[in-house]
């Protein structure tokens, strides 16, 4: 097997430059990069263009890397809850493309497929259609999408091997799995790094062959975005 | 008159055995509590659940299990966990039956606005143009008419639209009405107490009413 | 939960007709629906078109269907293997499609993913190429391929429940993955249908929302195409 | 001359730690053998494997278990399995590094023909085309002529066509032949005991012969 194991986050982090386009895993704060995010505050790499399906909120998750300003360009579907967010779009310091959700996620998934353009319903008839192709496929109008191209995807996963192999644990899948495939170079933090051969070849979500450096990540805060309980009977 | 409850439960009977549906944030979410035993109903929420269940247990929350509202879920028996790009993939494909979702404008072609008030700081469609292009059936749940006293259901949006020639009913604090694809709302129900007279004089697109509209019985 | 199980492959089958299109998972004879493809031969359908990687061996596998006769076309990706595909091929009774492999895989999970059309690199300049639209992006050139309709998708996993989740077993995997995503009705066999709650969801490999009828098969065997061992030590 | 076993033994050194590589049937498969100690690569099998190992033990034979020549296998710890679309997949996004694979055929240009030959019955392509169309790196391995006496590195291929510009390397039974970008074999090594003359009576496409070609050590 290939090792890909690196000793911490700013080792994994290594050649992301300043104007760099990243992808980053997770969905709301459920299954983000946090050690990845620490790392890359500390390293100041400025005018990312960062592809997520949200902004993190003022405190946490990308929110962080708002409050330093190193984002140039957000490329997400869904921004609310994050005021610093909504400052510096208004303000114009901020560019941001919205993105159906959907689409989001083929884009990163279609990069790791090796297929760079594809057609969609969705957007068909609103601004998102704006500069894009429209083609009628049996009677059904499609927008053609494209693959993204990222240098660097940054994902989180459970479990990982130093084969580079993944495994997520329960919604925290979402857009990691799909980046972890879609990115150049791609890091993966692990909330576990287990033993070669202790995952189960059948378990695997994202082979090896996509991650390029994996590292064991600590202190993992998990912050719920909204807790909804209901009373223990 | 219906109440944001009401409105849910009538929705709830558009459920039918079998089917697989995605419930949007608000009023949509309510529906899940009113569809009636033996109904046996999947709910997908689009971060990546099949089988999505009701909250947890105070302490028994789990930060990596949430449903698109990011709200702390359970999953039921018989449940599946996927990807993003999988989860669209089923959307897109037409494995997900019916999307209940809100709006602020409906058109009488079918039209939705839900997602952009221009001026108004923006956070995005989600995954709501995606939803509202492939599902086969769409209901959306909302007010007859805005805060402004304004009526939602217009011959044209004016808000930027989320999908186009799509929804095909629509239930509100006063009725149930069918989008035709011919264009039109057809008066299907009145909500209790609530006339003829008072459905017109809020619904600002064409309206079709045809011989006499029951009251709905909820 | 919704219940998708079936009695047994006549049940599963029911709807199946003459000249239809179906999917049937495998590849080579491993992880073919074995029960599936008994129960056809019994029900006598006519003149199917069959979407499969391989055609089977002369006694095993859809070779059973070409001795019967019941397929009009074959669309796969490699054909060898088989005495009467040839007779029937060279006699102008079969209809043969050679379809890249990876195309061939490709063009099933875009039926699952609802992507009517994708481009790839795979035949470019070749005869593949005949007919097909040849797209340049980025300096290089793609076919553009369609996604399968097929009426039916008949595939074998190891593990099922009655919600219709699928688990495949080690390489049984193959094209049984993408094509229970594919059909317009998908009917599962399984080695093992397990209770409900049984199947861990993270390691689903194919959510129960694609399944349509599943049920547990019976007497597999699995038969080696090639058998290669090496001495014990 | 080359036997099999060597000119598998010849391509084992291209083969660098840290690749992922896909061996076809035949000569490639033999290259497994000859990948020296301390060189960690890892074997795709487009079936749906990474990390491939050697055949089973006696009786721990699999049928669940097998590679894309249909034969047992085993899997190496650290291994994974995945369906044969994301296993074309990481070959289409280009993961894979390096694909070994006969030929019938190779022009000066790189194309290449191995999967039908006019006349006898065609079993397909298998996974060839897409291996083809979008490995980085393409090594062919192959005898220099074919049962007839005749050359199979030609000015153009006769035989329709795997790939296109696609070869990078060749090694056969006489030589190491580089496949140049702007067309032409250029000679890279002699076999054991090979002339330069015999190389060139044995190539019908434009040969590239510069200074001294050295004798592989092998």
């Amino acid at each position: 097997m290939i090792n890909k194991v690196v000793a911490n986050a700013d080792e994994a982090l290594k050649g992301i430059e300043d104007g760099m386009t990243i992808m980053v895993g997770g969905f709301g704060l459920c299954g983000i990069p946090e050690n990845s995010i620490s790392a890359l505050i500390k390293k100041g790499t400025k005018n990312l263009t960062c592809i997520s399906n949200n902004a993190g909120v003022d405190d946490f998750g990308l929110g962080l890397l708002l409050q330093t300003k190193q984002i140039k360009k957000m490329i997400s579907s869904y921004v609310g809850e994050n005021a610093e967010f909504e400052r510096q779009m208004l303000s114009g310091e901020l560019e941001v493309d919205l993105v159906p959700q959907g689409t989001l996620a083929t884009r990163c998934m279609m990069a790791g497929y090796g297929i760079p353009f594809f057609p969609t319903p969705a957007g068909v008839g609103t601004e998102v259609a704006i500069g894009k192709q429209v083609i009628n496929w049996k009677g059904r109008d499609y927008l053609m999408e494209e693959a993204f191209e990222a240098e660097f995807a940054i994902v989180k996963a459970w479990k990982g091997d130093s084969a580079g192999n993944l495994i997520f644990r329960s919604t925290a899948r979402n857009f990691n799995q799909p980046m972890s495939m879609g990115g150049k170079i791609t890091v993966a933090e692990v909330e576990e790094l287990v033993p070669l051969g202790e995952l189960v070849p059948d378990q695997i979500h994202t082979p090896g062959i996509y991650i390029h450096r994996i590292f064991q990540g600590s202190n993992y805060e998990k912050r719920i975005e909204q807790r909804t309980v209901r009373p223990k009977k | 008159m219906l109440d944001k409850n009401g409105i849910a439960k009538r929705i709830a009977r558009e459920v039918k055995d079998g089917m697989y549906v995605n419930l949007g944030i608000g009023i949509p979410t309510l529906v899940a509590n009113y569809i009636p035993e033996g109904v046996n109903v999947v709910l997908q929420s689009e971060n990546g659940i099949l089988g999505m269940g009701p909250f947890p247990y105070e302490g028994e929350e789990d930060a990596d299990l949430i449903n698109a509202g990011k709200q702390t879920v359970t999953l039921l028996k018989g449940s599946s966990i996927f990807d993003s790009a999988m989860s669209f993939g089923m959307i897109r494909a037409q494995k997900v039956h019916l999307t209940i979702l809100g709006a602020m404008e409906v058109s009488e072609t079918g039209d939705i606005a839900n997602w952009k008030i221009p001026g108004k700081m923006v956070k995005g469609m989600g995954g709501a143009m995606d939803l509202v292009a492939s599902a086969k059936n769409i209901i959306v749940a909302m007010q007859h008419v805005n805060k402004a006293g304004e009526s939602k259901l217009l011959p044209k949006c004016d808000l930027p639209l989320t999908g186009i020639r799509c929804v095909k009913k629509i239930v509100t604090e006063l009725a149930v009405l069918d989008v035709l694809p011919e264009g039109g709302f057809r008066l299907v129900e009145r909500a209790p107490g609530v006339t003829v007279e008072q459905i017109k004089a809020a619904t600002a697109g064409k309206l079709i009413v045809e011989g006499d509209v029951p009251e709905m019985v909820i």
